[in-house]
Order: C-alpha cells, then structure tokens, then sequence
C-alpha cells in the first residue's frame, strides 16, 4: 500500500468509527487535496464532514481548535508546511495553551496534517523542514512517519489523541509504498521503531531521512560497518529510552535530518544523550544535517541543501573512525 | 423596547451591579497586591454581556476577550471562582494557571478569555461549525473589540462563518480605544458594522451602554442564527471608565469624551428603565446588598483559598 | 476609452501576444522537463498586467503573485532572462534560486512574485510607505488574487494603506477560482471590490479581459495615489485558460465557462479594438513575428546558459 | 544608564543619523510603548518616522518588510514575542527568505524588536521565550543583549545590518542599570562577550539569564568553584569560538535558559561542542532550562517554571563533581 492510501485508510476508518472525526482543508473534497490523500471522502462522508476552505489558514486552524474543543475531532489539512505559519498563533497560542491555561479542564482533540521537505523544486516557500518549530512548544505533539504502515497507526492514533497534534508528511514519500497489515491497529505515540539493528553505531533519523538512512547503512554494511538505525516516528513525545539504549550499546551517535543544522531536532537528541550517556559516547556526536539556506529552486543546487545519502555514510563512517582512535 | 418586563430588567440590573462591584472590588485587591498581572475592567461596559446573556440560552456557548471579567459573570460563572482565578488560587476556575486574561469553564460553556485580541474568534466560528456538524439547537456569542478588526483573523472567522452560515453572533465591544489609539486611527469607516456587508451579512450598530438595548439586538441575529441562516454582526458602541488596564490612568481619554459617556453609564440608563417601569427603590437596594455580600464573600473565598502547590505542578509538567 | 490611440493599442497588444508566446513556449519547456516545480501560467489573464502597467511610469513599483510572468514581462523583465529563471539558470533574475513563484528584479522595480498567496500584499504597503516619508511621486501596484481576499494579510493590508493614504493601488485578479474551488464558495458577497467600503477606499468591478478598460479604470486610483489621497481597489474579473498550474488539467472547470471567456480571449478583444481603430493585418502580423523571435531567443538564450555552481552555492551558504 | 535608556538612545541617534530609520508599532508614538522604549521619539521626529499601528501584526511587519526592501530601515516593535506569531509568515517566508531568492540583489534592512520572558504573572500568551523559533530560520539574525551597553550597541548595529534581525529584549531587563559609554559605539552582532572568567566550568548565557548566571557564579565562587560566563549577546550569528576555546579550558558545559529545554538555543550549543569539543569534555552537557510547560499564571508556579538562580548554582555543581569523578 502506498504511503498516502495507508493515510486516507487511517481517515476513512477513524470517520466510520466516530462520527466527530471530520476533515477541513483546501481542496480536499471533491479534488481529494494536493497529494490526494482525502480522494474519496467526499463522496463516503459528504460535505458536513469533509470541508473545502477559503485560503484562511489561521482561520481554519483556529476553527479546527474550537471544533475541538467544543467536542469535535477535526483533522486539519495544510497543503504545504510552509503556510502554517500563517496560523502558527493559532497553534502556539490558542491550540497549545488551552489544555494548561483551562486548568485541564479543556481539551483541544484537534490534528494538523501537514507536508514538508525538499525535492520537486518548489524553492523556498513550499521546502521547509520546520518541525523544529512545532517540537519546541509545550502542549504539542508532533509526528513524523516515514512508512505507509506507521503512517495509518500513527494517525490512527493521532486522531484519537485528546492533545492536538502536528502531524507531518513528507512530499517524496506519499507515492512510497510498504507493508501494512490488515487487520485493525494502532501505533502509539511516543515509540521509537528500530529500523535496522547495528552495533557499532546509532543512526537516528525521522521522516523521508529514514529511507535515505536504510540505504546509507546498506552502503556502510558493505563497509564492515554495522548501523543501527532508529526511526524516531514520534518527535514528541520522543521515545528517548530507546535512543539512550542503542547509544549505551554503540557508544556512537549519527543523526541525519533534513531541516537545517542549526537549532533542528537533532541538536536536541545530540544534547539529551551528551547530557544522559556520556559516559558511553567513544566519539563526538556528529549531525548531518540541510545547510543554513533558503531552499534553492534549481535542482542541483536544492539537492546540495540537503544531505543525500553520501553525506550520511561519510558522517556515520566520520565517528566510526574517530571513535576507535579514541575509543578503543 | 416596550415588550421588556420589569423582572428581566431587574435581573440584568442585578448582574451590571454584579459586575461592576466585582471590578471594583477586585481592583481593590489589586491594589493591596492580591492580584498580579494584567487585569483589564469591563468597567462601563456591562450593558453589553448583560443585555447580549440576557438573550441567549444556558447551553449557547460564548468565547470572551482580555477584557472578559464581565462576559464570564454574566454568561454565568461564580463570583467566587473567578476572583479564586484572579488570586491565583488553585480554587479558580483554572487553578490559578489562566488568570484574568484566560477564564474558562465548560461548566457555563465560556470557551474563554484570551490574552491575544481577537483569539477566540476562529475558536468560536469552530465551536459554531461543531453545533452545525450535530444539528444542535446552540448559538455561540464571540466577543471581540474594536482594536480586533484590524487583525487577520476576525476578518478570516468572519468570512469562514459567512459562507457556511455558522451559527455564531459577533458582537464587537467598539469601546472607542485600543489602549490609547482612537479607533478612527485604525479604520477609515464610520460603523464597523459596516464590514459586515463586505461578507454577505447582517451588521448593526447600537447603543451598548443600554443592556434593554443590546438585548434587543440580539433578538433577530438570534433567530438567524438559530434557523441556519448564518452570522451576524453586532456593533456595541461603549466607552471605558478609565485606563486600559488597572495601571494605566488612561490620562489620553478626553475629559469630556469620559464624563459624557459616564453620564450614560449601564447602572444609570437601567435605573431609569426600572423607574419608567414602575419598580421602586426598594427593591433595587436589595439587590445591591445581596451583590455587595456576594463579592464581599467571593473576596473571602479567594482570601481564605490555597495557592497551587508546586510540587503537583511539577509533577504534571514532568508527564506532559 | 475613445482617448485610448491607435499607439497605445499596438503597445498593448504587442505585450500581450509576448506574454501569450512566453507562456505557450515555457509550458512546451516544462513538458520536455526543461522547467520543473510549479507553474502558473497567465493564460486568459493578460489584459490585466498589460492595462494596468501600460497605466503606471517605469519608476512605478508591483508587487505581483503566484501567477506572475505577466506581471513580470509587462512591467519590462526580459524575457531571456525570465526563461532563464523558470530554467533555474544562473543568467536568470534570481540566478536560479527563487524560480517561478519568486521572479524579481530591482532594474525593473518589480518586488517579486510570491509563493504565498497574499504574500506581497504587505509588502506592497510597505513599499508605499516608503515612497511616502521620501515624497516620492511614486506608486505601488499591487497584483493579487480572488484566493488571497479570504487571507488576513489581504484584510490588514488594505486596512493600513487606507489608513494611512498610502499610494498603493490593489488590483484584484478575480479568475473566479482558486485551484478548484470557485470564489462564490468562499465569499458571500456579488463583487469582491465591495469589501473596499469596510476600508473607507474606492473600489471598482471592471472587465479584466479587456486591457484597455483596465488601463482606463487605473486612471483616477492613479491620480489619488499619486495626489496622496490613498489607495484604491480594482477588481479585475478574468479566467484562466486552463488548470491552476501545468499539471492541473482543470477538469472542474465547466467547458461552456470556459468556452465563454475563450471567446472573450484578451488578444481577440485587443484584436478587435485595433481593427475598430483602423490598424490594418500587417501591422499585427509584423508584431506576432517580432515576438515569435524574441520568445524563441528566449529559450535559446535559457538553455545555453549555464546552471548555478554548486560549489559558489555552497561557499556563500557557508558564509551566511 | 537603564536598559530602555539605553534602547532609546540607540533609536534615537541613528533616527538623527539616518533619516531612513523609522519606527513603527503600537502605541508607540505618544504613549512611548508599552516599556517606554520610545518615549519622546514622536516629538523628535514626529508621525511620518513613529508610527502607531493598528493590531495587525502581521500587516505592519510585512509592511516593515516592504519598506526594507524598498530603501528605508524600519524599527517595528512587538509588544510581546507572543504575538509576533501572528506575523510568522511575514518573519519566515517574507523578510528572511528575501534576499536568498531575489539571487541575493534585495537586501531587507528590517529590525523587528520585540521582547519575551517570565516574570510579571502574565501567564501563557504574555511570557514565553521563544527565539528558538527565529534562530532555526535561515535569513535572520537573533540579538538578546542583557546589559544596558550591549542593548545600545547592538541595536545601533542592528539597524545598520542589512539583512533582517529579530532583537528580543526582556521584560524584567528595562529597569536594569549599567554603564553605557559616553561616546557613539557599536557592538558587533556575532562576539559573545565573557562576563566573568573562570576556570573550573564554562556557563553559557543570554538575555535575562546572563544576570542569574552571574548571581550563580557569585555564589559558587563561595564554594570555590570558578565559573566563566559566557554571555552570548548574539545568537545568530553566534560566537561558537568563545564558546568552544572557554569549553576547552574548562572541560565543564552548562547552559542556563529560560525557554523550555526541549529543543531550545541550548540544546543547539550543547550539539556544537559535542561535536566539535568532545575530546576536551570532562563531563556531560548539563542544560538549565525552563519546564516543558505554557507558563502559568500563579506567581509561584511562574517562579518554578523557569530556571532560578538555585538551580543554576545545582546544574554547575552537578558537572564539577560528576567531572571530578569521570575526569580526574
Ligand atoms: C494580537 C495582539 N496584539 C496586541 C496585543 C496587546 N494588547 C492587549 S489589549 C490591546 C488593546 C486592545 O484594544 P481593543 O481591541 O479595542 O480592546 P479593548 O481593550 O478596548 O477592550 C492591545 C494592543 C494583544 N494582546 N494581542
Ligand atoms: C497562504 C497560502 N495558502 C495556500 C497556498 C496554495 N495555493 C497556491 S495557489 C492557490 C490557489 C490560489 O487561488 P487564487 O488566490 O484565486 O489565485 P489564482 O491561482 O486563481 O491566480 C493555493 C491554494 C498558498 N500558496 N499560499
Ligand atoms: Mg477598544
Ligand atoms: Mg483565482
């Protein structure tokens, strides 16, 4: 299945199992949205419950937040990452807040599916990374699936989530296709999945950097390198644990990602294990991460912005070798 | 106006007094350091809440704004609880994390108060869509103020709410001010009801120092609303007493401007209304006694109240 | 528009057919994967950036949009250097890195296409701004869509350039969609320039297939632009020729729609204007191959220029 | 010399410098700002260069942007950070990606001020310390100064820039004294600046966390604990030498911050010098930063929420004697 019919299967069920759930976004109803994910709904659930919007981003967002939390579970599409800004103090300010600043008594059961990442040369509105954004405010949750079958459980369990959640796709991944069971299933918010195991070092990635990790570790293995690579899934909450444990195992750490180096996600993973396995770590803690810039149009050049796989097997190679100078 | 009965008028008297003592009160306690933080007082702007609650059902939702102490009173919420709220106190209604700017409770279906001007608006066109999704019988009342429709987001809620006829009533407190700066600064339009029209809905301007008034004018957004014919807008010209907020003497007011409008204070248009409808002091004084002992006991209550305990905080912020 | 000569037609159509030939050849580009991302073609919409800069002076500033080579050619971009852009050539205006939607140039005064629908829409306030507090006779056009009133940034925008008489004029080009959802979805009012009463500003609803009506409705929001009167709003109504970008086959558009407003094509109403003041075949026949050849350089000069180095790339990205 | 003196006298001699210079914002004019920041510029330079502005953040920064691009150098101020979510797109998409995508020949000369933090009970939307948010963003510089000296120094140098820069000051810093120089001077925007030298541990700092960290090192120097801190001023760019050549001395690394530890600006710092200072790195990373929560209203709960002198003092302790134990 492939990973946009894994999401559309995730909204059709969780809309016949619960008549609050509902989507709202531009042109996903009878158009079925810009990367299709929404293709049939319509026509199952009809306009009450799929909703085509006006471009008002912070005002449909903010919609979605008080359809929340008057009791509904609104699923908010924002066709492109880069145009959430225009809510985001609908999403920092009203969504994330509320829950604390009601005393708990509120809640804001509310999804935003969102899309992100470089590769079709679309320049630089329509190619951030800005989860980073999204991860550093309390109240949040923020997830990232990089498979088909983590996509459906996770959104699956997205929807039923009573926080509201920041739900990111990746633009070269809707047309990539995996497993995904038959049967009925959730994945839970907050686990790690151990894409590959290794020994020698830890690999940590989320979203389309899962892939071009799986291919890097592949190259390495080729190496003699043997890399553990862990698909984050959920940034928040993030399964810490298990990347604490892979580290204590390798005593390295890689992280790759597509959002710019400087204040991204990996800085933070970087930071909780030089603050919680240090005493493990044989070798500094390399990032490799998209270049500080503005995405570029031209192919050539948006390409360079961002690592590709080589950049991740010379970053991995990188502590592997610096490791056991120090190390051993 | 004529079809307004004594008893109503004496209910939304007793609720102005309600809310104009809390103010004071609390304004009080401010002062003798009780209350921290920014607290804005409806003060001179009562007849709104009252006359617009009066009209509205208990399950109709409202969303509130900075200015919220006197929406929250009206629309139902305990006297004690709010100042609780103001104190700090882990009695408030939300436990002494929201305070003034963030009053809400899903007991009264008050969807909040809100530090940012114009933030619950999309929340109200939300809860609105919500009712509309399950057919229920609610309206929601949003708030807002004359500084807020200058901001993106009133004019994006109001459109949202227009073309899906959404059952919600914005009823814009046009107080004249933002802090300091005269609306006529901010908008080169005589009514802001006026923009109503640019989305394809109803817009008046009234009086919102007479609450019999604002009652009235609800009446027929109410109707609207509740048929499924959509949103409409609902100007209320009023005045504030004094600063923006506590600590702001407000020195930029023209003198004249304030001793006009306070001339036409809530409490004195409605008095006058209860003296034309025949009710004779008596019974207005003891209303005013039952609401001084009201906030006297509400100060008690938040007085006599704990703080949050850090530890439980810490606690819950450990597992968030 | 009597007043409109025989010169000025010849001018607006030689501009017209050039942004016509661009766009038909730079798709037949993106089809043999010579353009990648995404494209908006002007197609249908010409008349609107051909009137209203034929209306503006050199020094006149535009803001323009997603759909923006028109606004782009008309306001004097080369088109070599334009294809060289939607190449993501080095030789282009952004040296390959803004593409399509970021086309800009100082040379021309035009502060660029936007990705962000509404997006130059502050921008264009502020630019205005600017030539006020130096007292410049300048103006500011800005270019922007029926999608884009539904966005806040529409609704400040015109609000603080009415406020302040800033000398912007906002030309509105109603294609009557955005992608597919059709404008009468997302706004509950006839005419979209109605909404420029809310703003205290003039706003107008003309034929934006006809560019001698749009050069004439820019004359007197020029005149108070430039006289500091403040801005102004002119509602062009139009329609695509096609889907919303290269990739969108545009079924949803119903075919008697469209076929309506082919036959009411740009070049067919400039064609007719000319024949009605006396400019014989030849003249137009001679412009058509002056254009054909300036086009076909275009693509000649865009695909012999090189790419942008990735390692300067990376050097200067180093450096930031 | 109070922090808003110094602020105001900035403004007020490059608006004399300059006649591009111009400031814009609410109730900037007559009333002086909020924090009085711009009290008396509207009689010196009357309503064409202080603006007041309606609530529409997102307008007047886009608009500040525009005016940039076009040849003036606008000073917008936001009242609270908070609220310059509204403008996120106009921050994001517009001003910091300009000159990128105009192939580097538009320039936005444009300085938003702004300021953030806890400290006045006023709860979620009024506090929170959000320059992680700018600092991930391509195209803009991040100031923070905590003294009255660099505060003018810097925003004289941020005017001058070219290019956009978010200047986040802090509402418990405008009553702050310190010496300002008498004669006309300029701080560089990226030199961090060492507050106090020391030996033992290097203690990363900025904004209103400088002045706690010093308290800190006041009182660990009791204990005879040699702290140097490091007092970041600029944090894009950002002195990673200082960083790195004090980390080098010292073996030791903490950073106080008053935003919330999950992904905030030190999780970033503390990722560099994993990276590039492991080998000299005695201990872990310890990172004193804000609880992952909205800010709450209670003054007590306020106080707890975010780092407080104590801490700061318990988060060096821990890495000299977790140092002491590892290292030597
Ligand atoms: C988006 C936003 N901008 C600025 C502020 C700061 N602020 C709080 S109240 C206020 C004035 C509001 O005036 P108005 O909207 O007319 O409401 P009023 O205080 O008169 O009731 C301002 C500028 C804010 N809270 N939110
Ligand atoms: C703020 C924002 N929301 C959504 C989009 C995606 N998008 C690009 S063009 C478009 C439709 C725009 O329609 P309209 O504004 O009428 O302009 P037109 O394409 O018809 O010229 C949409 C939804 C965007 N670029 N920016
Ligand atoms: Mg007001
Ligand atoms: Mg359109």
């Amino acid at each position: 299945m492939k990973y946009r019919e894994a999401l559309r299967a995730a909204l059709q069920e969780e809309m016949e199992r619960d008549a609050t759930v509902f989507c709202v976004g531009e042109g996903i109803g009878e158009r079925g949205g810009s990367y299709k994910v929404t293709e049939g709904l319509l026509a199952q659930f009809g306009p009450g419950r799929v909703i085509d919007t006006p471009l008002s981003e912070a005002g449909f967002v903010g919609l979605g937040a008080g359809a929340a939390i008057a009791g509904q579970r609104p699923v908010v599409e924002i066709l492109f990452i880069d145009f959430l800004l225009q809510a985001m103090d609908q999403v920092v300010n009203q969504a994330a807040k509320y829950r604390f600043m009601s005393g708990g008594e509120g809640r804001v059961p509310l999804v935003v599916r969102t899309q992100g990442g470089t590769g079709n040369s679309l320049a630089g509105q329509h190619s951030q990374s800005l989860e980073a954004l999204y991860y550093h405010v309390p109240g949040l949750k923020v997830v990232m699936p990089a498979t088909p079958r983590d996509a459906k459980g996770l959104l699956k369990s997205a929807i039923r989530d009573d926080d509201p959640v920041i739900f990111i796709e990746h633009k070269l991944l809707y047309m990539t296709d995996g497993e995904v069971p038959a049967e009925d299933y959730l994945i839970p918010l907050g686990q790690a999945d151990i894409k590959r195991s290794g020994s020698d070092v830890t690999l940590v990635a989320w979203s389309h950097m899962v892939v071009k990790s799986l291919q890097a570790a592949e190259l390495l293995a080729a190496e003699g390198i043997s890399t553990e690579v862990i698909d984050l899934r959920t940034l928040v909450p993030m399964d810490v644990d298990c990347v604490l444990d892979s580290v204590r195992r390798t005593g390295r750490l890689v992280i790759a990602q597509e959002a710019i180096k400087r204040g991204g996600v990996g800085s933070d993973v970087a930071a909780i294990v030089a603050e919680r396995a240090f005493d493990h770590l044989r070798a500094p803690i390399v990032r490799v991460a998209g270049w500080n810039t503005t995405i570029p149009f031209n192919l050539g050049l948006e390409k360079a912005s961002v690592p590709q796989v080589d950049d991740i097997v010379a970053g991995v190679r990188s502590v592997v070798q610096s490791g056991a100078a120090a190390g051993t | 106006m004529s079809e307004i009965g004594a008893d109503l008028l004496l209910s939304m008297y007793e609720m102005t007094e309600t809310i104009r003592r809390f103010e004071q009160q609390a304004i009080a306690q401010y002062r003798l350091g009780n209350i921290r933080g920014y607290f804005h007082p409806y003060l001179g702007e009562e007849a709104i809440a009252v006359g617009a609650m009066a009209a509205i059902e208990p399950d109709d939702y409202i969303v509130s704004t900075h200015r919220g102490h006197g929406h929250a009173l009206a629309k139902g919420h305990e006297p004690r609880r709010m100042m609780a709220e103001l104190f700090g106190k882990e009695s408030g209604y939300c436990r002494g994390r929201g305070g003034s700017m963030h009053v809400a409770s899903r007991s009264v279906r008050n969807l909040g108060a809100n530090g940012i001007v114009g933030g619950g608006l999309a929340i109200a066109a939300g809860a609105a869509l919500a009712i509309k999704q399950r057919e229920g019988p609610e309206v929601v009342v949003a708030f807002c103020s004359d500084g807020s429709s200058a901001n993106g987001i009133w004019h994006e809620s109001m459109n949202l709410a227009a073309i899906w006829d959404l059952p919600v009533i914005f009823v814009l407190e046009n107080n004249q001010y933002a802090v300091s700066t005269p609306i006529r600064d901010s908008a080169r339009v005589e009514h802001l009801s006026q923009r109503a029209a640019g989305y394809g809905m109803p817009g008046v301007t009234v009086d919102g120092n007479d609450a019999a008034i604002v009652y009235g004018a609800m009446q027929e957004p109410l109707r609207r609303a509740r048929a499924g014919e959509g949103p409409s807008l609902v100007e209320c010209l009023t005045y504030r007493h004094g600063g923006h907020h506590v600590n702001d003497p407000g020195l930029y007011l023209p003198p004249e401007e304030l001793q006009r409008w306070k001339a036409h204070d809530p409490l004195i248009v409605l008095r006058a209304r209860l003296a034309r409808a025949g009710v004779d002091e008596a019974a207005i004084t003891l209303i005013d006694e039952r609401v001084e002992r009201l906030i006297d006991e509400a100060v008690e209550f938040a007085t006599a109240s704990p703080n949050p305990s850090v530890e439980d905080f810490l606690a819950e912020v450990a597992t968030l």
